[in-house]
């Protein structure tokens, strides 16, 4: 596995990576200054006023209020341009993508598992396409770890309990690092993975070539049979419970009159935790699957919903 | 060396262990610290010496985990937060302040007894078995999934908070109440400002600590989910609740470390230091400034977009009076006559290594770069280019330079330059190489790491060894002193502190007749006859 | 330097003494109040999560015995001030009947507390042991449930101290009522009160949500 | 026995702190939606001003006893407003 992008002096391989590789080069350079400036001062003045240099000592600064002033508002300017700089680049960073192609990413006690909608799973490995975004939804089982690619400056914590949405893109095909950032346990150490960027050409072939059994809705589908979700939600059945199709990415209004959107955190919650947003004009009758459904088979679930919502998934 | 000095005022074990004298439980503090100061460096020394290979061999992934969990909490709680406020605090504020003893001296030995509980019960849980959630108890794995001696160990740091609480109760009241007459706090030593503002923090802050803790300790040993997303908790309310105390807790450790810099540059420059009204209110702005910036440690974890906007912005605010002190701290060298002893050297490495830990500061501080360095070796190097580079180097000039004050021996100048610069050296080759770790995106905690970062392994592994020894020498040399070396007079420095006005080692009740102070502090130079304050 | 007999030698005068010791106990409130905040914090945050649950969960406790509980305690609170105000060798006897009354109040707060305990016990509210509750509002319920055990535990702990120190105070000042008790006396009403204000706060924010539902 | 009186101040603010008890008990029964708890925080802090004052004779102390006293709760505030910023504004 040949580690293209290793050491510290390459540059990030995606959009932001080289903004954020500007911002280390500025906060560098004022850093460089401050410290510069210090050393100078101090050296200069433990070889001038040196005890045993008889040079003149009198008439010492008296008001200090000018020099006060001005090193603190230079230093507050600075940190405010530091501040403003690094602030606009994180929004960047972390503003909700749109739904491009989504890859379902589950952190689990010493590995990651990826699932792409085509039904295709690794394990500790991300094949992407180059110059495409890419929307990762991320979600721990057990533990907080967190999805760290030291080559897109990129890191997020994956918190169990919901699921975290991460945006990445990669300029440059090539292989590079995964780890995990948040102390895990015992193999925090060997939850380390790889993610591959390829060309689209090879990506599409590596894609096929993984001649998966079937795509994530279907095996959603299947699911949603086996577990009994058609019993009561579908299209046969004498129970009153909201119809799915149609439903992902629509508002729903609540029974406490607010509306929600129907996005992947609200499906996940309604099947975990039924009674916390109830649809308006039915019952709270679903039991909770808390327990009895992993983060995996809530991943097909969610993609079979969005498949049947009529919505390119 | 007087006769009748508090050290041969009694001889027995109840003297020593029922003492309620300031200056006998600094001592008790000393011996204990040295203690754990040991053995949290012994379990770096083998981190360290662990790292050197990309893979394991030293020791197990487990083992790995619950040596850097042992080196966290013991150096955080059980050495950086108690060394200069209990040993040399306590020892000197009474004698700064002209008063005979702290205003609750028995509160004083309680809070050395709750310490060495506290330190008991932790190092149990250590040897026992260890504690594998590093020093930071993260739930759900601190709570759900460890297995190890949890909630032992937090009740062992549970009591010893108390200890800090007592600690700072104590100096803030001592400080109000029983200052000599004529002591304005302008006319405070600005140890006693830090001090002060330390002694906030311990006190507003630890109490927080204590709760969560009692939460873990009820989750895991109740079977209760409070941080467990099963039942709908949330582990971000433990990170809030532990950083609230853990950002101020390192406030708690620079500032005394600061404020013994102040009274060092100022001593070995024989001039006073510049701008004294910034230095002693830039205490305080840190101190409270220090309550509003943990959020820095969540940027990745899902907090909201806002708050990371406003922890952001409040940690480059908390970055302006540190940097007044530091340009105050190069200003008073202006015009000094300056004399390069071993408490100068430290106190000059001081400036310049917490310079580059704060400047770090600012890295992890600014949004987009944090994303990029939280949890690598950059935040690692960079928080013991605080600790080590700042506060323990403050620790060791404070040290020396109240030595012949607290032993009534002099310590052999050549061999403490040659350990403060073995010291400034190993340190620097051990913590630099981390900045590039982490730049290259080398995770912390990783007990095995890819090959192309060994390099600067191998380095840093290096320069432990060398700091590891450099750190054994003041306990050779500063013992030596303590049998075989030269009495000393009241006053070697020949500095106007209070403190130096009575004989070394001081007399039980410190001070013949009540002294009374009608100076503003510093005043170095007679000639100069009574310098103005410069505002 | 003046006899160590009436107050310790690192303080000038009497005055000097209760002084200190008072702004000492005004650190240790400030302590408390951060102890408490810590579990406060706790309580909004889930709260504004889990709004309905918490409604629920507040009308499953016990409001009469709530009620009870504040009221002896403010009136345990007004005969510690009382038993202040009356320290002295003349009014001796009545400061100690006072002291008394305030403990005998305080017990009765503890034994109230545990028969509240008894009670949700019986309702399957503890959790940890067989809680159970409706299942719409189960995991916000139990998350109250939590913080009201918490809560209310390290209350009466802290309750158990105080009633501790007047009962060794009331011994005290009943041999001899000097300047030193004295001040120890302020010292442990100033706890006292600080207890009945964390209790003001826990009474407010345990029994009063969810009734007008 | 000697004529011990208990001083009006106190008996007064221990029937005021009875009465606001009472307030708070039968406002929290009235359907006042959200205002309840606003309601019922604002007379739980009356009734805490009043034990400061009164029984812990904040009223006869110099500024520096209700700095330290006022210490205390704006840390408090500082632990709660920058504690739920983060919780009130995720999205």
């Amino acid at each position: 596995m040949r580690h293209e992008w290793t050491s510290f002096w390459h540059s990030g391989v995606s959009p932001h990576g080289r903004d954020v590789d500007m911002l280390f080069g500025g906060l560098l350079l004022a850093s460089a200054l401050v410290l510069g400036l210090l050393f100078f001062l101090l050296t200069l003045f433990c070889i001038r006023y040196r005890v045993s240099n008889a040079v003149d000592r009198d008439h010492r600064i008296r008001k200090s209020w000018h020099w006060e002033v001005t090193w603190t508002a230079a230093s507050l300017l600075g940190f405010l341009a530091l501040f403003v700089w690094g602030a606009s680049i994180y929004l960047d960073i972390f503003r909700t993508p749109p739904d491009e192609l989504s890859v379902f990413v589950v952190a689990k006690q010493w590995m990651w598992k990826v699932q792409h909608t085509g039904g295709q799973s690794e394990i500790n490995a991300l094949h992407i396409p180059v110059n495409r975004p890419i929307r990762l939804v991320m979600a721990s089982q057990d533990v907080i770890h967190s999805f760290f690619i030291p080559a897109l400056r990129l890191k997020h914590d994956v918190v169990p309990g919901r699921y975290q949405d991460l945006e990445i893109t990669a300029e440059r095909s090539g292989h590079y690092h995964l780890f995990c950032a948040e102390y895990c346990g015992t193999e925090h150490s060997g939850m380390t993975g790889e993610i591959v960027a390829m060309e689209a050409a090879d990506y599409a072939g590596w894609l096929a070539q993984q001649s998966p059994s079937a795509s994530l809705a279907q095996e959603g589908g299947a699911l949603f049979r086996e577990l009994g979700c058609s019993g009561c939600h579908g299209t046969g059945s004498k129970v009153h419970a909201p119809a799915l199709e149609g439903l992902y990415g629509n508002p729903v209004p609540l029974s406490d009159g607010s509306m929600v959107t129907a996005d992947d955190k609200y499906i996940r919650d309604s099947i975990l935790l039924p009674r916390s947003q109830i649809a308006a004009g039915y019952e709270p009758l679903m039991p909770s699957f808390e327990g009895k459904v992993s983060e995996d088979q809530l991943l097909r679930l969610v993609a079979y919903i969005k498949s049947i919502g009529g919505h390119r998934s | 060396m007087n006769e009748d000095n508090y050290l041969n005022a009694g001889y027995s074990l109840r003297s020593w262990f029922f003492t309620t004298d300031h200056k006998r439980i600094a001592i008790l503090y000393f011996a204990s610290l040295i203690v754990f100061f040991l053995i949290g460096g012994a379990a770096a020394t083998a981190i360290r010496i662990e790292l050197v290979t990309p893979q394991a061999d030293l020791v197990s992934s487990d083992m790995y985990n619950r040596l850097f969990t042992m080196h966290g909490i013991i150096m955080v709680w059980f050495f950086l937060i108690p060394s200069i406020p209990n040993t040399l605090g306590n020892f000197i504020v009474p004698l700064m302040i002209g008063a005979r003893d702290l205003a609750f001296p028995r509160l004083n030995l309680l809070s050395w007894y709750l310490f060495m509980l506290g330190g008991g019960v932790t190092l149990f849980a250590i040897f026992a078995g260890g504690v594998d959630t590093g020093w930071t108890f993260y739930t759900p794995f601190s709570t759900l999934y460890s297995n190890s001696y949890v909630a032992v160990a937090v009740t062992g740091v549970f009591i010893a908070g108390f200890s800090s609480i007592l600690t700072g109760l104590n100096f803030i009241v001592t400080i109000h109440r029983l200052r000599a007459p004529g002591l304005t706090w302008y006319r405070l030593p600005l140890f006693l400002w830090s001090l002060y503002a330390t002694s906030v923090i311990l006190v507003l802050a630890t109490p927080v600590l204590a709760m969560t803790l009692v939460l873990i300790v009820v989750e895991r040993v109740l079977g209760v989910g409070i941080f467990d997303p099963k039942i709908g908790g949330d582990p971000l309310l433990f990170q809030h609740l532990f950083w609230f105390y853990s950002h101020p807790a390192v406030y708690i450790m620079i500032l005394p470390g600061m404020g013994v810099i102040n009274e060092l540059i100022s001593c070995f420059s024989r001039k006073q230091v510049f701008g004294y009204k910034f230095v002693a209110w830039a205490s305080l702005a840190i101190a409270a400034l220090g309550f509003l910036v943990w959020g820095h440690h969540m940027f990745v974890s899902g907090q909201s977009l806002l708050a990371s906007l406003v922890f952001s912005f409040m940690s480059f605010m908390v970055a302006v009076p540190s940097a007044i002190k530091v340009f105050n701290w190069t200003a008073t060298l202006h015009k000094g006559s300056i004399r390069f002893d071993a408490p100068m050297l430290y106190a000059l490495g001081f400036i310049g290594l917490f310079t580059i830990g704060g400047l770090t500061g600012l890295f992890l501080a600014c949004l987009a770069y944090d994303v990029h360095a939280t949890d690598t070796y950059f935040v690692v190097a960079h928080f013991h280019y605080i600790m080590v580079g700042g506060m323990v180097t403050a620790y060791f000039g404070g040290l020396h330079y109240w030595w012949p004050k607290i032993t009534g021996r002099l310590y052999s100048e050549y061999w403490a330059r040659t350990a403060a610069v073995l010291i400034f050296f190993g340190f620097n080759l051990t913590f630099f190489p981390q900045f590039i770790l982490g730049a290259e995106g080398m995770p912390r905690r990783y007990h095995v790491y890819p090959p192309e970062f060994q390099v600067w392994n191998v380095l840093s592994s290096g320069g432990a060894v060398i700091l590891a020894i450099a750190y054994l020498m003041p306990l050779v040399y500063l013992g030596y002193s303590l049998f075989f070396g030269r009495r000393a007079p009241a006053n070697p420095w020949d500095a106007p502190g209070l403190e130096w006005q009575t004989p070394s080692p001081p007399p039980e009740y410190n001070f013949d007749t009540q002294p009374v102070v009608t100076r503003p502090p510093y005043q170095y130079s007679p000639d100069f006859a009574a310098e103005p304050q410069n505002a | 330097m003046p006899d160590v007999e009436a107050f310790a030698p690192q303080y000038a005068s009497i005055r000097h003494r209760d002084e200190t010791a008072e702004l000492g106990m005004w650190v240790f409130i400030a302590t408390e109040v951060l102890l408490f905040g810590g579990l406060m914090l706790g309580y909004i945050v889930y709260r504004h999560a889990y709004p309905t649950a918490f409604a629920a969960a507040g009308r499953h406790t016990d409001i009469v015995i709530g009620t009870a509980n504040t009221a002896i305690l403010l009136t345990s609170s007004f005969l510690v001030a009382c038993a202040v105000d009356a320290f002295a060798a003349e009014t001796r006897k009545i400061c100690i009947t006072l002291l008394s009354g305030a403990i005998l109040l305080g017990l009765i707060f503890i034994v109230l507390k545990g028969i509240e305990y008894s009670d949700e016990y019986r309702e399957h509210l503890v959790p940890g042991i067989n809680f159970s509750f409706e299942p719409a509002n189960a995991d916000g319920a139990q998350l109250f449930f939590v913080f009201y055990f918490v809560a209310t535990s390290v209350h009466a702990v802290h309750m158990l101290v105080g009633i501790g120190l007047l009962a060794v105070l009331a011994r005290l000042t009943y041999r001899s009522p000097d300047s030193r008790h004295r001040a120890a006396l302020h010292s442990a009403a100033l706890y006292w009160h600080f207890v009945d204000v964390v209790w003001i706060f826990l009474f407010a924010l345990i029994y009063l949500p969810g009734r007008s539902t | 026995m000697t004529r011990w009186r208990p001083p009006l101040p106190l008996v007064a603010a221990w029937l005021v702190l009875l009465a606001l008890l009472a307030t708070t008990v039968t406002l929290a029964y009235r359907p006042l939606g959200s205002f309840n708890v606003v309601v019922a925080l604002a007379i739980g802090t009356l009734k805490a001003a009043t034990v400061a004052a009164v029984f812990m004779e904040l009223r006869h102390r110099g500024p520096r006893t209700l700095l330290f006293a006022g210490a205390g709760l704006f840390w408090l505030g500082i632990l709660l407003w920058l504690g739920t910023m983060d919780f009130l504004t995720r999205t």
